[in-house]
């Protein structure tokens, strides 16, 4: 165990949590929370595994993947917040299930 | 949990028992003996296991590509290897994700109502003497962030991404102040400003293209300079993009007759 | 006329390619000039020229219809007189030739963002909050699709060092890293290709999108991630998966037939009908896994090269032949909508003799799904049934035949109700000509593809991924 | 040193495993949002210990920053009808 394992377990753990909440929840916003937990688990690991070596420097190729990577899932948080607030405006849901129906849907 | 309680949302409530035979009947039933989530929960559990035993499985030292690309450094360019993989090496996928960021404002414009200057702060509100004075002595901070980080992109931590994260910031506090009327951009100056950066790489990417028969290999000689033109534009049209992704959305307000188009058409029966 | 411009132009490149590719062989382009575990490649071989030249048919004919559309407005015209409608749809078409070439797996990542970043969008121009909602759905879909696919991109970096298709085919081993890395990213990419039961966000989306971008979602979009599938389990996980999970795949693909085509049978509104045919066509393709990979070890080893090809070849011309039959059926669906104001199917009783050739070429399309002579449909059927016969796997022969009475039961459902009975008392609108021919000149040539017979058999043979090498499975 | 390191990195990726649940399972949608800016600027730090100064920038520029006003405007939006002015305290970013 060093620490890029101990970064790259971290990254695992929170993409498990960023799944298991991005299907059972039904509101919209936090599965957009839920989907950015699950891409920092990602990002997250690919930085661990790039830094595997002690002392050198770390490999720029999975750095320049995160980079990407994030501005990837900026855009579509920003617009799935746009494309909610219209869906919100026109319907008044916030859910693409009602939540008051059940708490345990199965969208996903 | 926002649940909204308004008289308008019932009908879209109580249409899905309508709807609702066959598959989603048995949705419901497994929903209220929770036998589907104690099963998802059992495959999430087994998924962290699965990758747990992944992670500690994986070789333990690795330099990755990191050699390959210090032996190319000195025909990228650029003197930070995090940039040369961006912009040179792996140029391609950048070029995509300028598209990306384009589109996603492009999505988020199609959405736009009416014009509306942001509400957030209307003149003579509290706060305002803050904000202004946060205008006053931010901005110029920002812009000089910005130009920074541009510039240090070529050999340190910094780029393209960052700078028009910082000119987005900047955007931010002037639409909220009231100081930039979003709305008030004439059209072909939002589009422009919008894809600019995209249009710049393209035009570099093809006469590039043309002179070197190979997509995106710059001459070497101009790859430095050909890699700051890149960066300046695509860090201005990062910010444009990013403020209209701020600025350009709906304006929110529920109106009664939206109610009745989400009643125009079916959802599939299942 | 600026649109026509760039329709054409990109229609000349990928005619130029297709001919290289003819003459020469596949092509691999050092994209940066820089070679594969550092840079990307791109690579053209006939499969992927083919995925190109059938992309151009259909954008091309669906761009002529919504020009005709937005040149005769009657009312509703599904959003195609937005501002953002040109662009998206060429950034569209740009995406999907940026798909069918690339072969680095991360890079196939974005162009796989871009493609639902430009069909979202496409699809919430309709405006209806049925289309907002079905556009949160299916970005939710992909979002969730593509995080799993990410993982796995990461998964097989860590253990790799390299990103290129071929490259990962020659070094994968077993270990749990390669099997948690193909677990994610076939579970990602089957999200966004709607395999059973993994579709329920399907039908809404292509359902409730206007008619001409229904016809990209249903013909092209989903075909993306079905190509990259096959890109990935015959290039990169050829040496590491296995007869049972190529099985598991046919298993759902079957499933799916058959519950997409009930389900057809039971929606009202005709779009709707079209999408859950969707939905049970995918199935026929992921028969492709089966019959390849259950082939190698069913198949005595003498003939095997020929019956594998036969079988992958069979599944790409069925999903040519579908790609171009579906967007004729959508594009035929909103000519009768036009004409009705609704897609209802009992509203739109006795339309046939108002819209012949609308109805025609919705026929036509019917003939390819249901796979008779002599579609495009019953060219890659006939492929597939003698291969799964040839590799003594006649299970899934069944399902194909079983398949192809239920379509035939869907499509006459429709055409009952639109030709058979009449109705007196009924007015149509006036539906604009070229929006109709358009419709017909799609379901001609998915019924030219099954005439034309050998050439698309050679060009799809040009590189063929479904050719395994002695020792190391499909590798080119 | 390796010993303090060590209890840093485990602190820290406790405190991001904290967070990560407590916006994931809190029930007022405002404070989950803060929390994730505040899970956020946690990854910057453990981007900065991962030797990425690149991805800490653009973590706590974009990521925590962008998102962030986005994520409290969208709040603010579908709180009420009519948007009420106290989102603005998240312009640091």
């Amino acid at each position: 165990m060093n620490q890029p394992t101990w970064y790259a377990l971290t990254g695992v753990i929170l993409f498990s949590m960023g799944i298991h909440a991005f299907v059972i929840r039904t509101h919209l916003v936090r599965r957009i929370l839920a989907f950015n937990i699950m891409g920092s688990g990602v990002f997250l690991l690919l930085v661990a595994i790039a830094h595997r070596i002690p002392g050198a420097a770390p490999d720029p190729v999975p750095h320049a993947l995160v980079l990407t990577g994030i501005v990837v899932s900026v855009s579509f948080t920003a617009f799935g917040l746009v494309l909610l607030k219209k869906i919100y405006a026109k319907t008044g849901k916030t859910a693409l299930i009602d939540p008051t129906e059940s708490t345990s849907d199965q969208t996903n | 949990m926002t649940s909204n309680k308004s008289p308008t949302t019932e009908p879209a409530s109580t249409r899905r028992p309508k709807s609702s035979s066959g598959a989603a009947g048995v949705r419901e039933f497994a929903a209220e003996i929770g036998f589907a989530r104690v099963a998802f929960n059992l495959l999430v559990v087994l998924l962290l296991g699965l990758l747990f035993w992944t992670v500690l499985d994986l070789p333990p030292q690795s330099a990755g590509l990191h050699a390959k690309v210090k032996a190319h450094m000195h025909v990228s360019g650029v003197a930070s290897p995090i940039t040369a993989v961006l912009l040179n090496f792996r140029g391609y996928d950048t070029l995509l994700e300028i598209v990306v960021l384009l589109l996603a404002s492009i999505g988020c414009l199609i959405l736009r109502d009416a014009p509306q200057s942001h509400p957030a702060l209307a003149p003579g509100r509290p706060g305002k003497w803050v904000l202004d004075g946060m205008i006053h002595v931010l901005i110029p901070v920002m812009l000089l962030t910005a130009g920074y980080l541009l510039w240090a992109g070529d050999h340190a931590p910094g780029g393209a991404f960052q700078a028009g994260a910082v000119l987005a910031a900047a955007g931010f506090l002037l639409v909220l102040g009231n100081r930039m009327r979003f709305w008030r951009t004439p059209e072909w100056l939002l589009r422009l400003s919008l894809s600019f950066g995209m249009i710049v790489f393209v035009l570099v990417a093809s006469v590039v293209t043309i002179l070197t028969k190979n997509l995106l290999q710059y001459p070497e000689n101009y790859a430095g300079i050909l890699i700051l033109l890149i960066e300046i534009s695509v860090a201005g049209s990062i910010g444009c993009v990013l403020i209209t992704l701020f600025a350009g959305h709906p304006p929110v307000t529920r109106t009664p007759a939206a109610d009745q188009l989400w009643h125009s058409n079916d959802e599939p029966k299942e | 006329m600026l649109v026509s411009a760039g329709a054409v132009s990109t229609l000349v490149c990928v005619g130029g390619l297709l001919r290289r590719v003819w003459l020469t062989g596949p092509i691999r382009h050092t994209v940066g000039g820089w070679s594969s575990p550092l840079g990307i490649e791109l690579y053209a071989d006939g499969l992927s020229t083919a995925l190109l030249a059938v992309t151009a048919v259909i954008m091309g004919t669906a761009g002529f219809y919504v020009v005709d559309a937005i040149r005769h407005k009657n009312g509703h015209t599904e959003g195609y007189d937005s501002d953002f409608f040109w662009p998206l749809w060429f950034f569209l078409w740009t995406t999907f030739n940026a798909v069918f070439l690339s072969r680095d797996v991360f890079n196939l990542y974005i162009t796989l963002e871009l493609l639902v970043l430009c069909a979202v969008p496409l699809l919430i121009l309709a405006g209806s909050g049925a289309a907002l909602i079905a556009g949160m759905r299916y970005l939710l879909v992909a979002m969730l699709g593509s995080m799993c696919y990410l993982l796995g991109v990461a998964l097989l970096y860590a253990q790799y060092d390299t990103l290129s298709i071929p490259q990962l085919g020659a070094l994968m081993v077993s270990s749990p890293g390669t099997a948690a890395a193909v677990v994610l990213m076939t579970l990602g990419l089957l999200l966004k290709t709607a395999l059973f039961p993994l579709h329920f966000w399907l039908p809404s989306a292509h359902g409730n999108a206007p008619a001409a971008v229904s016809a990209l979602l249903s013909g092209l979009v989903v075909k993306a991630s079905f190509y990259l599938l096959v890109r990935l389990w015959f290039g990169a996980f050829a040496g590491i998966v296995s007869v049972g999970a190529g099985n598991f795949l046919g298993l759902l693909g079957s499933l799916a037939i058959i519950w997409g085509s009930l389900l057809a049978l039971r929606q009202q509104r005709l779009k709707l009908v079209i999408a859950y045919s969707t939905v049970a066509q995918i199935g026929y393709f992921f028969l492709l896994f089966p019959l390849v990979i259950g082939g190698t070890q069913l198949c005595a080893p003498s003939d095997r090269v020929d019956w594998l090809t036969m079988a992958g070849s069979g599944a790409m011309y069925f999903m040519l032949s579908h790609a171009l039959a579906k967007a004729a059926m959508f594009l035929a669906a909103g000519c009768i909508a036009h004409a009705a104001a609704s897609d209802r199917l009992n509203e739109v009783i006795g339309i046939g003799r108002y819209l012949p050739v609308s109805v025609f070429a919705f026929a036509l399309a019917g003939v390819s799904l249901m796979g008779l002579p002599p579609s495009g449909g019953f060219v890659g059927k006939w492929m597939m049934l003698k291969a799964a016969f040839a590799t003594n796997q006649w299970w899934w022969a069944m399902v194909i035949s079983l398949g192809g009475l239920l379509a035939a039961a869907y499509v006459f459902m429709v055409l009952k109700q639109t030709v058979v009975f009449r109705l007196v008392d009924i007015r149509f609108y006036e539906v604009p000509r070229g929006m109709q021919w358009a419709a017909l000149l799609l379901a001609l040539f998915s019924l030219l593809l099954g005439v034309s017979g050998q050439v698309p058999l050679d060009l799809l043979a040009v590189g063929s991924p479904f050719s395994p090498r002695a020792g190391q499975g499909w590798l080119p | 040193m390796t010993a303090l390191t060590w209890i840093f990195d485990g602190l820290l990726t406790a405190a991001m495993v904290y967070l990560a649940w407590s916006l994931l399972s809190e029930r007022d949608l405002f404070k989950a949002v803060v929390l994730f800016i505040a899970f956020g600027l946690l990854m910057a730090l453990a981007w900065v210990r991962l030797r990425a100064p690149d991805i800490a920038l653009a973590e706590a520029a974009i990521s925590a920053g962008l998102s962030g006003v986005l994520l409290l405007d969208a709040v603010g939006a579908i709180r009420s009808p009519n948007p009420v002015p106290e989102d603005t305290s998240s312009d640091s970013g």
